[in-house]
C-alpha cells in the first residue's frame, strides 16, 4: 500500500512537473521544474531497487546536467525575461502529433501481452553492478564502460572548441 | 517488481513523459527548453529500460546498463549543446530558435 | 578490434603531441596525423581475425573489415583535402581538436559497425554524431556554422530519443539487446511494429531519408566544407552499411514488412531528393539534396535483400565516396582559395582552372550515373538487384528519377564549362596533400568500375537476409 | 583461322590521339593537333579496310556463310555464375562494314575540319573531342556483348554532347547539347531496362549466343506475357526505345534538329553518318532476336520507321534553315532503314530488308556526310545557315556546286547514284512484306527528291542575294573530302552488298526490280521536277524564252497556268494545311510536351520548397509526424 502511494506521488510529480517544464514560460522555472522530474524519477529507481542508478541519476543528471542547464540559462537570459510562446498553428500541431503518438503508443503497449523471464531474478547490489561493469562476458558491460569514456573524452574537447572564445579580434565587444 | 503496481502504470508514466518532451521540443522558442526536452525524452526511455529489466528480465543487467549508458551519452549532448547554444548567443545575443532559420529552401 | 584500438592510440598520441609541441610548431600536427592514418588505413587491409569478443557485444569478420576499410579511405582522402583549410589563421589554435573529434567519431562508426548488440549499436551512433556537432559549429563567427551546429545537435537528439524509446521497446518484449536473442524472437505484434518503425526513423534520419532528411541540407551548407563532407559521405555510409546488417540480420523475422517501408521511403527519398537538388545555387545545398537522393538509391539495393543487395549497397557506397569526395574536394578547394560556393561562382571555371573542372565532371557524371565512370555501376548493381528481387516498378521509378538528376548534374557541368563569366575565379594552384586527394579521387572513379574483381570481392563477403 | 587480334587497335588508335592531343593539345600548334587526328583516323581506316578485305574477300571460302569471329576478348565483370560481361571486339558482316563507314566518314570529317576550323577558339579539344567520338562509336560496333554496346553506347552519347555543345558559345547550342543528351538518355534508361529483362530471360549478354538461331534467347520467347506480348517481346520493344532515341525516331526525334547548333563537321559525323545510325545498327545486331522470336517487336520496329521517315519528309518541306533540313531529311531517311529492318524476314531472300537497311546506310553516309560537309562550306562562304541569304551560289563555289548536286541525285533516288540502289530493295521488301508502308515509302521519295532539290536551287539557283563579300570557294583542305566522298556516293551503290551483308551470314542474289524501280524512278523525277519549277526559276530565264519566240508565249502562258495550280495545290493546300500545322505539332506539342515536363519539374520543385522552412521545430514536426504516420499505416492499413 505504502508503495502504491509513493508511486502515485512519484508519478504526478514526473508528469505534472514535465508539463510544466515544456510550458512555463519562465525559463529559469522550467530548469527548476526540470530537476523535479529527474529526481522524482531517480524515487523511482530507489524504488525499484536500483540504488546505484538512482545515485548516477541524481549525481549526473540532477546534479550535473541541470546545473549545466542553469548555468547557461544565467548566461544567455536575464531571470525576469519571459519565452516567447509560439503561434498557435504550431502548438495546435504539435499537441496533435504528439498526442496522436501517444496515444498509439499507449495503445499498442497496452495490447501486448509482457512475458517475465521465467529465470530466477539475480540481485542488483553495489557488487553486481560493480561485477558487471567490469566483465567482458556475455552480459558484461566493459566494452561500452570504456567506449563510453572516448565519448566524453571527445564530447569535452568538443564543447572547448565551441565554446572557447578567441583571443583575437572584433569578439571584444561581448560581455560573457 | 514493487508489490501491487503493474507494468503498465510505469508505461503509462514514461509515454505520456516522451511526448510531453516531443511536444515540447516542437513548441518552445527557446533553445535551452528544447534541450531540457530532449533530456525529458532520454529520461523517459532510461524509464522503461530500467522498468522492464526489473519487471520482465531481473536476471541480468541490460536495462540498467543502458540507462547508465543513455545518461553519460545526455550529458555529452548536454555539455556539446550548451556550449553551441553560448556560441550562439554571442553571435545572435538570442536563443531564441526563431533566429536560427537564416538557411533555407 | 586491431582497427579500433590502433585508432584509439591514434587519436591518444594526436592529443599528446599537441601538448607536447611548442605554440610556434604546431602546424607539424597536420603532416604527422595524416602519415599516421595513412599508416592506419594500410595496416587496415592486413588480414583479421574473424569473431566476437566482450560476450558477442563486439564482432568482427571479414565483412565488418571491408567496411571499415572503405570508411577509412574516405577519411584519408577528407583528411588530404581538409590540409588547406587548416592552415587558415583562423583554425591554427585547433588543428589537434579538429583532428582528435573527426578520429573518435571514426571510431564510434567503426563500433557501430562491429556491434553486436543494440547498446554498443547506440554508443557507435552517439560518439559518431555528437562530437560531429562540434565540428559543424567549428567556425567561431560564422553564424550559419553555429546554426548548422545546434540543428545538427538538436535533431539528431530528437531522433536518437526516438530511436531508443524503439529500442527500449525491442528489449521490453524479447528481453536482450543482444542481436542473436533479438534476432530468435522479434514478431510483429503492433508494439514490435511501432517500435521497429522509431528504430527505423532514428536511422532513417542519419542517412537522411526523406521525410527525416530536412536537416540535411541546413548542416550541410552552414558546417566547414570538409565537416560536410566528411558528414554526408562516411556518416552516411556507416549508417548505410549498419542499417543493411541491422536489417537483414535482426528483423529478418518481419523482412516483408520493412521491404514494404523501404519501398514506400525510396520512392519518396529520390523523388523529393531530386526536385530539391533542381532549385539550389549553393554547391552544398546543391550536393546535400544530391546525396539524398542517392541515398535513395542505396534503399534499392537494400530492399533487394540478397547478396547481391547488399553487394551493390557496398560496391555502391564505396564508389559515391570517391564521387562526392570529388565533387566536394573541387568545392572545398575553391572554397578555400576564394570563399565562393554559389553555381554562379562557378561559371567559366573550365577557361581558368581546367583541370579542377575536369574533375568534377567526371564526379558529377558519376553521380548521375553515365558510363564508362565508376558511378555506372553503382546505379547498375542497385538497379539489377532490385530488378531481379522482382521490383520492377521500383526500378522504373528509379530510371524516371535518374533521368531527372541527370538534368541538374549537367547545370554545374554547363556553369563550369560553358556559361560566360566576365569574371570567373581566377587561376590557382592547390597545395599538394589537395592534389594527392584529387588523384585519388580520379583514379579511384576509373578504377573501380574498371576492376573488375572488386565487385566479386566485395560479393564474396557480403550476405542476404537470415533465414 | 586468321588471327584479327590487330583490330583492337582501330578503337585505341584514336583514343590514345584523344589522349594526347587532350592532354598536350594546348602546348603545340593548333594544325598539327589536326594533323594528328587525321593521321589517327586515317591508319585506324587504313586497318579497317584491310580488315575488310581479309574478312570478306581474303579468307572467305566463296558460297558459305560468313561467321561472327570473335577478334579478342576479356572477362571483366562476373555478375554471377550465368551473367558474364566481357569485354572484346566482334568481327561480322555488318560490324565490319560499320567499321568502314565509321573510319572513312571520320577521316574526312577530320581533314575538312582542318580548314573549316581554322582560326577557331578551342581548336584542339575539338579534335580530341573527335577522336573520342571516334573510339566510342568504333567500340559501339565492335562489342561482343550488349553490356559492352551499352557502355560505349553511353560514351558515344556523352562526347557528342561535348561536340555540340563545348564548341559555340551560345546559349542556343548549349539548350540543344542538354536537350539532345537528355532525350537520348531517357531512352536509353529504356535500353537499360530492356538490357536487364533480356539478359535476365535469357541469360545471357554475349551477342553471339543471343543472335544464333535456336539459341536460348529465340527459344525463350514463349516465356512469360504481359498485356499479350512475351518478356522477350517487351525487353526487346525497350531496347528499341533506346536505337529510337539515339536514331532521332518519333516521337523521341525532338533533339535532333536542334542539335544543329553544333559546328557543321561535326553534325556530318555524328547526325548523319554515325551515331544516329546506331539505333539501325543495334536492330540489325539483334536482328535473329527480332526476327524469329519477336516479330511483334518488328512490328514496332517498321511502323515507327515508316511513320519518322513520312513525318519528318513533310516537315522537311517547311524549313528555311539548310542544317535543320538536312537533319530532318536525315530523320526522314533512318526511318526508311528502319522500315526496311521491320519488313525484313530472317534467311535468304526473305532477309532482302535487312541487307537492303545495311546498304542504305552504307550510302546514306557517304552522301549524307557529303551534304552536310557542301552545306558547311556554304556556310563558310556566305556565313548564314538560312536559305534566304542565300542563292546563284553555283558561279562562286563550282566544287561544292557540282559534289553538292551529286548527293542530291543519290538521295532522291536517280538512277545510276548509289541511293538509287538501296532504296529500291528497301522500297521491293517493303512491297513484299507491307503494302501500306509501300505506299508510303513512294511518297516518302517523292517529297525527298523534292526538298532536297528545293534547297539546291534555293542555295545554287534562284536570284542572287547580295552578299557584303564575295563568296569564295573553300580551299582544298575542304573540297577533297567532299571529292573523295561524292565519288562514294556515285559509286557504292555497284558493291555486290547481297553477297557481303545479309541476315544469315549467306549470300543471296538481288535484282532491282523494275516493276518497283521505274513507278519510283519517275516519282523521284517528278518530285524534281516540281522543284525546279518552283524554285529554280526566279532567274527570269522562262520570260527571255517567251520574249524570245512568241510562238511559244502560249504554251509557256499554259504552264505558268499550270504552274498556278499547282502553286495553288501545294502552298495553299498541302503547305497549309498538311506541311505547317505538322511542323507546328512537331515544334510546340511533341516538343512542347517534353518541355513541359521539364518545367511540370521546376513547378513542383518551387511549390514544395516551404517543407525546406529552415525552421528547426518545424523539421521535428515533420520527423515526428512522419514516424506517428508511418507507424499509424504499418501498424493499422497494413
Amino acid at each position: 500500500m505504502n508503495n502504491q502511494v509513493m508511486f502515485v506521488f512519484l508519478a504526478l510529480m514526473i508528469l505534472v512537473f514535465s508539463v510544466l517544464t515544456v510550458t512555463s514560460r519562465k525559463i529559469l522555472r522550467a530548469a527548476v521544474y526540470l530537476l523535479f522530474v529527474l529526481v522524482s524519477t531517480a524515487g523511482i529507481y530507489f524504488q525499484l531497487e536500483y540504488t546505484f542508478l538512482a545515485a548516477v541519476q541524481l549525481t549526473v543528471y540532477a546534479g550535473g546536467i541541470v546545473v549545466l542547464i542553469i548555468f547557461s540559462i544565467l548566461l544567455t537570459s536575464h531571470i525576469s525575461e519571459k519565452a516567447a510562446v509560439s503561434e498557435w498553428k504550431q502548438s495546435v500541431l504539435s499537441t496533435l502529433a504528439s498526442g496522436a503518438g501517444a496515444l498509439l503508443t499507449l495503445l499498442t503497449i497496452y495490447k501486448f501481452t509482457f512475458v517475465p523471464s521465467p529465470e530466477p531474478a539475480s540481485t542488483s547490489t553495489v557488487t553486481d553492478v560493480g561485477t558487471a561493469l567490469i566483465s567482458t562476458e556475455h552480459n558484461g558491460f566493459a566494452l561500452p564502460f570504456e567506449v563510453v569514456s572516448i565519448l566524453l573524452l571527445a564530447a569535452m574537447i568538443g564543447a572547448i572548441i565551441v565554446a572557447r572564445r578567441e583571443k583575437d579580434k572584433n569578439m571584444n565587444s561581448e560581455n560573457k | 517488481m514493487i508489490q501491487g503496481i503493474p507494468l503498465y502504470y510505469f508505461l503509462v508514466v514514461s509515454t505520456l513523459m516522451f511526448f510531453i518532451g516531443i511536444f515540447g521540443f516542437l513548441t518552445r522558442k527557446n533553445l535551452i527548453t528544447m534541450l531540457m526536452s530532449i533530456e525529458l525524452i532520454l529520461n523517459s526511455v532510461n524509464i522503461n529500460f530500467v522498468v522492464f529489466n526489473k519487471y520482465l528480465y531481473p536476471q541480468n543487467l541490460q536495462g540498467h546498463f543502458f540507462s547508465i549508458i543513455v545518461i553519460a551519452v545526455a550529458a555529452a549532448e548536454a555539455a556539446v549543446g550548451i556550449a553551441i547554444i553560448i556560441n550562439i548567443y554571442r553571435n545572435f545575443r538570442s536563443i531564441d530558435v526563431e533566429n536560427v532559420d537564416q538557411m533555407k529552401n | 578490434m586491431r582497427h579500433e584500438l590502433l585508432l584509439t592510440a591514434l587519436a591518444l598520441v594526436v592529443l599528446i603531441i599537441d601538448l607536447m609541441l611548442k605554440p610556434g610548431q604546431k602546424n607539424a600536427i597536420i603532416p604527422i596525423t595524416i602519415i599516421l592514418f595513412a599508416l592506419h588505413t594500410i595496416a587496415g587491409f592486413l588480414p583479421a581475425q574473424p569473431g566476437e569478443l566482450f560476450g558477442s557485444m563486439y564482432r568482427t569478420d571479414a565483412l565488418h573489415v571491408m567496411m571499415k576499410n572503405i570508411l577509412n579511405v574516405g577519411v584519408l582522402i577528407i583528411l588530404l583535402q581538409s590540409v588547406t583549410w587548416l592552415h587558415k589563421d583562423e583554425n591554427r589554435e585547433k588543428m589537434a581538436e579538429y583532428f582528435i573529434i573527426l578520429l573518435s567519431t571514426l571510431i564510434g562508426m567503426y563500433f557501430m559497425i562491429s556491434s553486436g548488440d543494440f547498446l554498443m549499436f547506440y554508443l557507435g551512433l552517439e560518439l559518431a554524431t555528437v562530437p560531429m556537432t562540434a565540428l559543424a559549429a567549428y567556425r567561431h563567427h560564422e553564424t550559419k556554422s553555429a546554426e548548422a551546429g545546434i540543428k545538427l545537435l538538436l535533431s539528431s537528439a530528437l531522433s536518437s530519443g526516438i530511436l531508443l524509446f524503439g529500442l527500449s521497446l525491442v528489449y521490453g518484449s524479447t528481453g536482450s539487446i543482444y542481436y542473436n536473442d533479438v534476432a530468435a524472437s522479434f514478431s510483429q505484434t503492433p508494439m514490435q511494429v511501432l517500435a521497429f518503425i522509431f528504430f527505423f526513423a532514428g536511422m532513417a534520419f542519419k542517412i537522411s531519408l526523406v521525410p527525416f532528411h530536412l536537416w540535411t541540407a541546413d548542416v550541410y551548407e552552414g558546417s566547414p566544407v570538409n565537416v560536410t563532407s566528411y558528414l554526408s559521405v562516411i556518416s552516411k555510409g556507416a549508417a548505410s552499411f549498419i542499417l543493411i546488417i541491422i536489417l537483414y540480420i535482426v528483423f529478418h523475422s518481419i523482412t516483408f514488412l520493412w521491404k514494404d517501408l523501404v519501398y514506400i521511403i525510396a520512392i519518396l527519398t529520390m523523388t523529393i531528393g531530386n526536385l530539391f537538388a533542381l532549385r539550389q545555387k549553393n554547391m552544398k545545398r546543391f550536393l546535400a539534396f544530391s546525396s539524398i537522393a542517392q541515398a535513395g538509391f542505396i534503399l534499392l539495393g537494400i530492399i533487394a535483400g540478397s547478396k547481391t543487395g547488399m553487394t551493390s549497397v557496398i560496391y555502391f557506397v564505396l564508389v559515391y565516396i570517391f564521387s562526392n569526395l570529388g565533387a566536394f574536394g573541387v568545392v572545398s578547394a575553391i572554397s578555400n582559395a576564394t570563399g565562393k560556393e554559389n553555381m554562379d561562382d562557378y561559371d567559366g571555371l573550365y577557361h581558368t582552372n581546367p583541370k579542377l573542372s575536369l574533375l568534377m565532371m567526371l564526379s558529377v557524371f558519376s553521380l548521375a550515373g553515365i558510363p564508362p565512370v565508376a558511378g555506372f555501376f553503382g546505379k547498375f548493381f542497385l538497379f539489377t538487384s532490385a530488378a531481379s528481387a522482382g521490383y520492377y516498378w521500383l526500378v522504373f521509378i528509379a530510371v524516371l528519377n535518374a533521368t531527372i538528376s541527370l538534368y541538374y548534374y549537367l547545370l554545374v557541368v554547363k556553369a563550369m564549362f560553358i556559361n560566360k563569366n566576365e569574371a570567373p575565379i581566377a587561376s590557382f594552384k592547390s597545395d599538394m596533400a589537395t592534389r594527392i586527394a584529387l588523384i585519388m579521387c580520379t583514379l579511384g572513379l576509373f578504377a573501380i568500375g574498371f576492376w573488375g574483381q572488386l565487385y566479386e570481392l566485395i560479393n564474396n563477403l557480403s550476405i542476404g537476409i537470415l533465414n | 583461322m586468321i588471327n584479327y587480334s590487330y583490330t583492337i587497335l582501330i578503337p585505341l588508335i584514336p583514343f590514345i590521339v584523344f589522349l594526347f592531343t587532350g592532354l598536350t593539345g594546348h602546348r603545340m600548334k593548333p594544325v598539327v593537333s589536326g594533323i594528328i587526328g587525321s593521321a589517327g583516323l586515317g591508319i585506324a581506316a587504313i586497318l579497317s579496310y584491310y580488315t575488310a578485305w581479309q574478312y570478306f574477300w581474303h579468307s572467305h571460302v566463296a558460297g558459305s556463310a560468313y561467321v561472327p569471329v570473335k577478334a579478342f576478348e576479356v572477362t571483366w565483370l562476373r555478375l554471377n555464375e550465368n551473367l558474364v560481361i566481357n569485354l572484346g571486339s566482334l568481327l561480322d558482316p555488318i560490324s565490319v562494314m560499320m567499321l568502314i563507314v565509321i573510319t572513312t566518314v571520320s577521316l574526312m570529317v577530320h581533314i575538312y575540319s582542318i580548314g573549316y576550323m581554322k582560326g577557331e577558339r578551342g581548336y584542339h579539344r575539338f579534335f580530341s573531342f573527335l577522336s573520342l567520338f571516334s573510339f566510342s562509336m568504333l567500340g559501339l560496333v565492335l562489342a561482343t556483348n550488349i553490356f559492352q554496346m551499352y557502355i560505349f553506347w553511353e560514351l558515344v552519347g556523352v562526347s557528342s554532347f561535348l561536340l555540340i555543345g563545348f564548341y559555340y558559345e551560345k546559349p542556343s547550342a548549349v539548350a540543344a547539347s542538354k536537350k539532345a543528351f537528355i532525350v537520348t538518355r531517357f531512352a536509353d534508361l529504356g535500353f537499360l531496362i530492356g538490357i536487364l529483362m533480356l539478359s535476365f530471360t535469357t541469360k545471357t549478354f554475349d551477342f553471339i549466343s543471343l543472335t544464333s538461331p535456336g539459341g536460348p534467347a529465340i527459344a525463350s520467347a514463349g516465356g512469360a506475357t504481359f498485356l499479350g506480348f512475351s518478356v522477350l517481346v517487351w525487353s526487346l520493344i525497350f531496347i528499341f526505345m533506346g536505337g529510337a532515341g539515339k536514331s532521332a525516331m518519333f516521337p523521341l526525334h525532338i533533339w535532333l534538329p536542334d542539335a544543329m547548333e553544333g559546328p557543321t563537321p561535326v553534325s556530318a559525323l555524328i547526325h548523319a553518318a554515325t551515331m544516329v545510325v546506331a539505333g539501325v545498327y543495334l536492330v540489325a545486331r539483334l536482328f535473329p532476336v527480332f526476327a524469329l522470336g519477336a516479330p511483334d517487336a518488328l512490328h514496332v520496329v517498321a511502323w515507327v520507321g515508316g511513320f519518322s521517315s513520312l513525318f519528318a519528309a513533310v516537315i522537311a518541306c517547311t524549313q528555311t534553315d539548310i542544317k535543320r533540313v538536312l537533319a530532318y531529311s536525315t530523320m526522314s531517311q533512318i526511318g526508311y532503314m528502319m522500315l526496311a529492318l521491320g519488313v525484313s524476314g530472317y534467311g535468304g531472300h526473305e532477309g532482302l530488308g535487312f541487307m537492303a537497311s545495311n546498304w542504305h546506310l552504307f550510302t546514306h553516309a557517304f552522301f549524307k556526310s557529303l551534304l552536310f560537309l557542301g552545306a558547311g562550306a556554304v556556310i563558310h562562304a556566305v556565313h548564314s545557315n538560312d536559305m534566304r541569304d542565300m542563292g546563284g551560289l553555283r558561279k562562286y563555289l563550282p566544287v561544292t556546286h557540282i559534289t553538292f548536286l551529286i548527293a542530291c541525285f543519290a538521295i532522291a533516288g536517280v538512277p545510276g547514284f548509289s541511293g538509287f540502289f538501296s532504296k529500291d530493295e528497301i522500297l521491293s521488301a517493303a512491297f513484299e512484306h507491307n503494302r501500306v508502308l509501300f505506299f508510303i515509302e513512294y511518297a516518302v521519295a517523292g517529297i525527298t527528291a523534292f526538298y532536297m532539290f528545293r534547297l539546291y536551287y534555293n542555295i545554287f539557283w534562284a536570284k542572287e542575294t547580295h552578299y557584303h563579300h564575295t563568296p569564295h570557294e573553300a580551299p582544298y583542305i575542304m573540297t577533297i573530302p567532299l571529292m573523295i566522298l561524292a565519288f562514294g556516293s556515285v559509286f557504292a551503290g555497284y558493291l555486290p552488298f547481297s553477297h557481303l551483308v545479309t541476315s544469315d551470314g549467306l549470300p543471296f542474289a538481288a535484282h532491282i526490280n523494275w516493276s518497283v524501280a521505274i513507278p519510283s524512278i519517275i516519282i523521284a523525277l517528278a518530285g524534281i521536277g516540281v522543284a525546279t519549277f518552283m524554285y529554280m526559276k526566279t532567274n527570269g530565264l522562262p520570260d527571255k524564252i517567251a520574249n524570245a519566240i512568241p510562238h511559244f508565249y502560249k504554251w509557256a502562258y499554259h504552264k505558268f497556268y499550270f504552274d498556278e495550280i499547282y502553286l495553288f495545290v501545294t502552298k495553299k493546300i498541302i503547305f497549309r494545311y498538311i506541311s505547317t500545322p505538322i511542323a507546328w505539332f512537331d515544334r510546340h506539342i511533341v516538343d512542347g510536351t517534353m518541355n513541359g515536363i521539364a518545367g511540370l519539374t521546376q513547378l513542383t520543385s518551387n511549390s514544395i520548397k516551404d517543407f525546406q522552412s529552415g525552421r528547426l521545430q518545424q523539421y521535428g514536426f515533420v520527423f515526428v509526424s512522419g514516424a506517428v504516420a508511418l507507424a499509424l499505416i504499418f501498424i493499422f492499413l497494413w
